[in-house]
């Protein structure tokens, strides 16, 4: 027996010919959404730095704050986006959900911690300190933390659906978390100090001034979803890649499982 | 340092920061759609 | 009659690795059937699959009419698994040990109690803690945890090893004694002459396929596709 | 679920009976991380009487850790993990045995370290009922969760890096809350302690609701 039945035997991923189309992640719709993202940038930067007036009582430090707010709240939607999506991969076992919480739990760290860097560099020339042990700045730090747990979960080498479910149960409890946290954050601080810091985060908003942070929220929130968008087609290769050496693992133990067997007939 | 100098601070690192990550996405997705081919990435 | 065990081109991993890639097997109730194979060829990977410890993550796997691609939990009271690591907690004494196992597997504290006199662990050993215990010891009440459970289907991992002669013996009658009243055995075996005489059919499985089975002297050789 | 939880909180406490880690090692830790705070903040100068709440639940913590890691560490050994996924044993059950073991280790340690705490630190103490209130509750809240984190990093060749990463952060309110109960307590007005008590009970009862639905899907990934 000379003729060794070979195993179907798809072309290897390395092996494969450069793909054919477009490289990349990006498609009409990305591409789109950032040239309303770069406009949506230009227009926000100038409302920001050049066209509104500068604060009574904060001065030129406010043009931080059109900055901050946009980014907080792409960090909280990111957030968000994450427990809905593990709450969808426990529920429906979806891995379309799973890729979404993956993807926007890393931009919600990377969000969250520029949050943090911002808002010292506001607290310093506003309150003369980079930080201060206050409710929101202290249960941002815990958030990125629970982020970074997340993110080193799903690290964690496991089978696919093993590590979706895993992460899953750690990000529906993110939210919450993060809620619990800051509640009791707020609790702790207000018993020691009134609220007078906090009072310089609502000034008397003039109009140009509001129009400026306004715009800008609309504008990160374009920003991220472009980055979503990207990211969860970077995360979605990144599976199927994995599903694709797992077949060819199949078909390779196959192919030796049946080379051993001719072995043995010829003995 | 004065206000100006905080305000470049906390914009430029934001921007550095974004475009970094943006390029690192862009520039991985770039690599790992050599490695697949078209039917897995039906977005094209 | 419908097979305790059905399993066609089924695929299990360990972590990402294919170590089933494809096995088709039939085991009818109160069968005993020897399962050979090279190291590395799937031959735990298989028994654990059967135990609904590892997940099939393609093809079919029905055990004890339930379908593993379903669901894994509900089989488990009702198979025994002896593997190569004894599930046995350290700290507690034998009896400790097998009478847990008994009660969570709602077994009667009788059933317990002669599984550990069926093995010789009765008297002066069933105190001791089993850390203390020689690695034939260790095994015999291993194989006690899965006796007094009584199982509808036998997973045995290389059963003999680490045992003397006697023990073999004992251990080899309660199989014979377990599929003469309806349990379905499946034993995987380096020491082949003394399973090839307690079992009435063997299975090869090589790199994760079943390659072949074999009823005594009848050599039926299955095609992989 | 209930039979199978005793019967695993048995198990577990006498484990625990016969090896004696949790007093052997947990607890000894336990009183060093106290004697180490004490060398940290003089003494002489009232630092460490005005943190010795805060001391006494850091110290838990970090020994919470420790009991949270043995309690699943007997479980890595030999393959029980697959034992117990094989017996038959109700996941909800499992969990809120190994639940109860670790809060009944807790409660004597907290029991202990507290009489340190008295011994050591000269502390003096006002509001019995609050405290005990606050331990059980806080305690339950510490078992809840690190139960359920404890089972996501247990079996994982970096479990030990990972638990306090995952669980300290949550823990962050049951650390404040625990807190604020007992400087409550020593400040002779326990009005102001007892709603951090609720929010610890809430805390403690959300998440041993949770722990019993998502132990079952954790322990079988592994």
């Amino acid at each position: 027996m000379t003729s060794v039945p070979t195993a179907t035997a798809p072309s290897a991923p390395d092996a494969a010919p450069p793909a054919v189309g477009p490289i990349g992640t990006g498609s009409r719709g990305t591409r789109i959404l950032g040239l309303v993202a770069l406009v949506g940038i230009a227009v926000a930067t100038y409302l920001a730095l050049v066209s509104s007036p500068p604060d009574e009582n904060m001065g030129d430090s406010v043009r931080i704050i059109y900055i901050h707010v946009p980014i907080v709240v792409v960090a909280y939607v990111g957030c968000l986006i994450t427990t809905l999506g593990s709450v969808m991969v426990l529920w429906k076992k979806s891995v379309w959900w799973d890729v979404t919480a993956a993807a926007s739990a890393e931009i919600a760290m990377v969000t969250t911690a520029l949050t943090l860097v911002i808002g010292m560099a506001w607290a310093r020339p506003t309150w003369g300190v980079w930080w201060v042990w206050d409710a929101r700045l202290t249960s941002t730090a815990m958030l990125l933390l629970l982020l970074l747990g997340y993110l080193a979960v799903r690290r964690i080498p496991a089978e696919t659906s093993t590590r979706s479910r895993r992460a899953a149960i750690v990000g529906v409890l993110l939210l919450p978390n993060v809620i619990v946290v800051n509640r009791s954050v707020t609790w702790w601080r207000s018993l020691h100090q009134d609220t007078t810091i906090l009072n310089t985060l609502q000034p008397k908003i003039h109009d140009q001034m509001a129009f400026a942070l306004y715009f800008a929220i609309p504008v990160a929130l374009v920003i991220f979803a472009w980055l979503l968008v990207h990211r969860w087609r970077l995360a979605w290769m990144e599976q199927q890649l994995e599903d694709r050496e797992l077949d060819q693992a199949i078909s390779d133990r196959r192919a030796e499982a049946a080379g051993e067997r001719a072995e043995d007939g010829q003995r | 340092m004065n206000d100006w100098g905080y305000v470049a601070l906390a914009w430029g690192v934001t921007a550095v920061v974004l475009v970094a990550y943006a390029l690192w996405v862009i520039l991985r997705g770039r690599a790992m759609s050599r490695r697949l081919p078209p039917e897995d990435r039906r977005w094209m | 009659m419908e097979p305790v065990v059905h399993l066609r081109s089924a695929v299990s991993l360990l972590g990402r690795f294919p170590a089933l890639a494809g096995v088709d097997l039939d085991v009818m109730a109160g069968e005993i059937v020897l399962l050979q194979g090279p190291n590395g060829a799937g031959k735990t990977t298989l028994l654990r699959t059967l135990a609904g410890l590892v997940p099939v993550v393609s093809g079919t796997a029905v055990v004890l009419g339930v379908d593993l691609c379903r669901d894994r939990r509900s089989i488990r009271p009702r198979v025994g698994l002896l593997g190569h690591a004894t599930m046995l907690y350290d700290e507690l004494t034998v009896a400790d040990n097998v009478r847990f196992w008994a009660r969570a597997a709602r077994a009667s504290p009788g059933d317990a109690e002669a599984a550990m006199g069926a093995l010789g662990l009765d008297g002066r050993l069933q105190d001791v803690v089993v850390a203390k215990l020689s690695t034939g010891q260790r095994r015999r009440a291993s194989i006690a945890v899965m006796v007094a459970r009584r199982p509808e289907l036998w997973l045995l991992d290389e059963p003999h090893a680490g045992l003397d002669g006697d023990a073999r013996d004992v251990v080899d009658g309660l199989v014979r004694q377990a599929a003469a009243s309806g349990a379905t055995v499946v034993v995987a075996s380096h020491e082949l002459d003394r399973a090839r005489h307690l079992a009435g059919r063997t299975a090869t499985i090589v790199g994760g396929v079943i390659a072949g089975s074999e009823t005594g002297a009848q050599t039926e050789v299955h095609h992989v596709p | 679920m209930f039979r199978d939880a005793l019967l695993v909180a048995g198990k577990d406490l006498r484990i625990e009976l016969r090896s004696r880690i949790g007093v052997n090692q947990i607890l000894p830790f336990a009183f060093l991380v106290l004697l180490l705070f004490a060398f940290a903040l003089d003494p002489d100068s009232g630092v460490l009487d005005r943190a010795t709440p805060g001391l006494f639940w850091l110290a838990v913590l970090f020994s919470a850790l420790l009991a949270i890691q043995r309690a699943f560490a007997i479980e890595a050994a030999d393959g029980n993990r697959d034992g117990l996924r094989l017996s038959g044993l109700d996941p909800a059950g499992i969990y809120l045995g190994k639940m109860t073991a670790i809060f009944t280790q807790l409660a004597v340690l907290e029991l202990v370290l507290g009489i340190g705490v008295l011994v050591l630190y000269s502390s003096h103490v006002t509001g019995w009922a609050l405290m005990v209130a606050t331990c059980v509750a806080a305690t339950a809240g510490i078992a809840a969760a690190g139960t359920l984190y404890g089972v996501v990093a247990a079996g994982l060749r970096v479990r030990e890096t990972l638990l306090p990463l995952l669980l300290l952060p949550v823990l962050s309110p049951v650390l404040i809350g625990s807190v604020r109960a007992f400087e409550a307590a020593r400040n002779g007005n326990p009005g102001e302690g007892w709603p951090w008590v609720g929010l610890l009970a809430v805390f403690a009862v959300a998440y041993t609701i949770f722990g019993a639905f998502g132990f079952g899907p954790l322990l079988e990934e592994s």
